[in-house]
């Protein structure tokens, strides 16, 4: 059972650790805002939540579970509705993106908060 | 100038893993809410108000850096003769530090020696900044303040409403949120013997809630839900009911902030005058934070309204 | 492993400041500022393990909560940025007097 | 060898503190100088903290079993440091949008040449400030 536990966290924390690292590396090399965009904003909650759980597993103490629970779900509320907001500035302020794509605010708004919401 | 103060912000995140690197729990609270969130919104309202254009170079740059360097070679210099990092024998750590870290959990009772610390030795010290928090927020009130005018209320509360649909996904969020942030302020005030925190971290915490509420749905619908009158009148009550803690425990035969005697039983005492000084404390710190918050959204209100008639 | 896991948040967080100071978008710079924050939270409780007291989880929390207030501060505040230079500025016609 | 490795802390506050000295002196902006007043004010509280710090102590939260504590007392000097510091932060930012409204700028020697200019033609004060 201690095996398989320690097994499980060990990983959950390297999974987290790669997603962790690869945002990184998008957020450095993509070459404009909406794909650095993409980076963080589809392995950052990924990734919190498999260090999280990782460090979930480690522990017998049931209050810090407790705590790094709600720091789990403080997260999942939190970073899509930040990258969501981040993405809608940045379209209703009209930043254009590399490849030639008009962006116009009123249509793309919707679209837009789907999928920042989805990540 | 907008780099600026994102990077000043980024510099006080990493201060704060700093200071938990360094054992200081407490500390890192208070620099996360502080340093990292309100001092940069702070200046972002600023730059905001004031423009973000910055077309000077340094003036004489030269003879600063010099200065600089001098000052900073001097000071070099003087590190020399200091203890060692983390050296366990430095005078630092021989006078009262002994003291506090191995008697107070029999002389107060308190786990967390910060606390004790903060709320019982030095107490008539943390009254002063309390008073020194209220003083600023004075401050700020009389420099900002400004007469609200129910036309410009209601110019702002169209737009408010105009942007509903916009902020939809963010105001869903945040509301759900709220609650649960003012319980968490809740925690922290009252845990603050236990682990870390306290009055002037929950009391931040608190003030960001509103803050966060503040920013997403109007100036108009915060100040409904704690209006000016109400906030002014908190902040002065915090530094009030920790100065009359102070006044009772001389009432009842101590000297001036000495809680043995608020009860029957020291340790009770002390307990009982920690929770009432945080109180005390979260109460100001919480309402002067909103204050400050107020004063400087509802001054950039009105240059907006100013700017508007002008056109 | 907790401690490969505190390097490679250390490491991003490095791309991320690099980020931030290059960032030639003002969005780009509050994405890289986010992204500093979340790591900042992950680094906080793998610390705490690291030192063996994972009790002080609280910060970690707080962190998670003042970087969301603040990255939502600084996009309304950009919109206001926006709005304001967009439109005419009357700040010259003050300054004449 | 050992200096280096015994004193670095201090180092590093003071080139901390450096970089926030020159930003005051060298720079016109009001903003910026407060930014680099933070800076170091920051660069204090990392002086203290660090002299606080025992090598093998523990954060100053009592538990049982545990008897090297890190000092308590520069961690409270500091907590009330911080918050005081982000209310005379304020205090200042509010200075500067007063000083924005009355002048029309925020560079130093902007508004040094406009008082200067007053004093000349032995004016009243620009506006009510």
């Amino acid at each position: 059972m201690d095996t398989v536990l320690t097994l499980l966290s060990s990983f959950c924390l390297l999974f987290g650790s790669f997603l962790c690292l690869s945002g990184g590396v998008g957020i450095l090399r993509f070459p404009d805002f909406y794909t650095r965009m993409h980076a963080v904003g589809v392995t950052d909650t990924l990734a919190a939540a498999m260090i999280l759980i990782g460090l979930m597993l480690q522990n017998p103490d049931l209050l810090v579970i407790i705590k790094l629970m709600m720091i789990l779900l403080m997260t999942l509320f939190i970073s899509p509705a930040a990258s969501h907001a981040l993405g809608q500035a940045a379209v209703l302020n009209k930043l254009q993106p590399l490849i030639n794509m008009n962006i116009n605010p009123l249509e793309e708004d919707t679209s837009a908060g789907d999928k920042s919401s989805k990540s | 100038m907008f780099a600026v103060v994102m990077l000043a912000g980024i510099y006080g995140l990493v201060c704060a893993s700093f200071f938990v690197a360094m054992d200081a729990v407490d500390v890192a609270f208070t620099e996360a809410s502080i340093g990292a969130g309100i001092s940069t919104l702070l200046m972002l309202t600023t730059v905001a108000m004031t423009g973000r254009t910055d077309h000077e170079a340094t003036h004489k740059p030269l003879m600063a850096f010099v200065a600089v360097i001098v000052t900073g070679g001097l000071l070099i210099y003087g590190t020399f003769d200091m203890p060692y990092f983390g050296s366990a024998d430095a005078p630092v750590h021989q006078h009262v530090g002994p003291h506090y870290i191995y008697d107070s959990i029999q002389e107060i009772g308190v786990p967390n020696m910060v606390t004790s610390v903060l709320a019982s030795y030095r107490g008539f010290d943390t009254f002063g900044e309390v008073t020194v928090i209220f003083t600023a927020g004075i401050g700020v009130l009389a420099l900002l303040s400004v007469a609200r005018r129910p036309e410009d209320d209601a110019v702002m509360e169209a737009i408010n409403d105009s942007m509903h649909e916009k902020h939809l996904i963010l105001r869903i969020v945040i509301k759900t949120m709220i609650p649960f942030i003012v319980l968490y302020a809740f925690y922290v005030q009252f845990h603050g013997d236990y682990g870390p925190g306290g009055g002037f971290q929950a009391g931040v915490i608190f003030a960001a809630g509103i803050i966060l509420y503040a920013m997403l749905f109007g100036l108009g619908a915060a100040r409904r839900v704690i209006t000016q009158p109400v906030v002014q009148m908190l902040s002065a009550l915090g530094v009030l009911v920790y100065g009359s803690v102070g006044l009772v425990s001389m009432l009842n035969g101590g000297s001036f902030l000495d809680y043995n005697v608020l009860a029957a039983d020291p340790i009770a005492g002390q307990h009982l005058g920690i929770l009432l000084i945080e109180l005390g404390v979260g109460l100001t710190v919480a309402s002067v934070m909103i204050i400050i918050f107020y004063s400087f959204v509802g001054r950039s209100q009105f240059q907006k309204a100013n700017k508007g008639e002008l056109l | 492993m907790i401690i490969a896991a505190t390097l490679a948040v250390l490491v991003v967080m490095i791309l991320a400041i690099i980020r931030a100071v290059v960032g030639p978008s003002l969005y780009d710079r509050i994405l890289a500022v986010n992204m500093f924050g979340t790591k900042t939270v992950l680094l906080i409780a793998l610390l705490g393990f690291v030192m063996g007291r994972p009790e002080f989880l609280d910060i970690a929390m707080v962190y998670a909560l003042i970087n969301f207030v603040s990255v939502i501060g600084v996009l309304r505040l950009s919109d206001a940025f926006n709005a304001k230079h967009n439109g005419p500025v009357a700040e010259p016609a003050k300054r004449d007097s | 060898m050992t200096m280096i490795l015994g004193l670095y802390n201090y180092w590093i506050v003071i080139v901390l503190m450096m970089i926030g000295f020159y930003i005051i002196i060298a720079h016109g902006h009001l903003i910026k100088k407060i930014v680099g007043l933070n800076i170091f004010q920051i660069s204090v509280f990392i002086f203290y903290i660090s002299l606080g710090k025992v090598d093998g102590g523990t954060a100053p939260i009592w538990q049982e079993g545990i008897i090297l504590y890190s000092n308590p007392l520069p961690h409270v000097l500091i907590l009330t440091a911080i918050v005081v510091g982000i209310a005379t932060t304020a205090l200042g930012l509010a200075l500067t949008v007063r000083i924005k409204e009355a002048y029309g700028s925020v560079n130093e020697d902007e508004i040094q040449a406009m008082d200067n200019q007053v004093m000349a033609s032995q004016e009243k004060e620009p506006q009510q400030c």
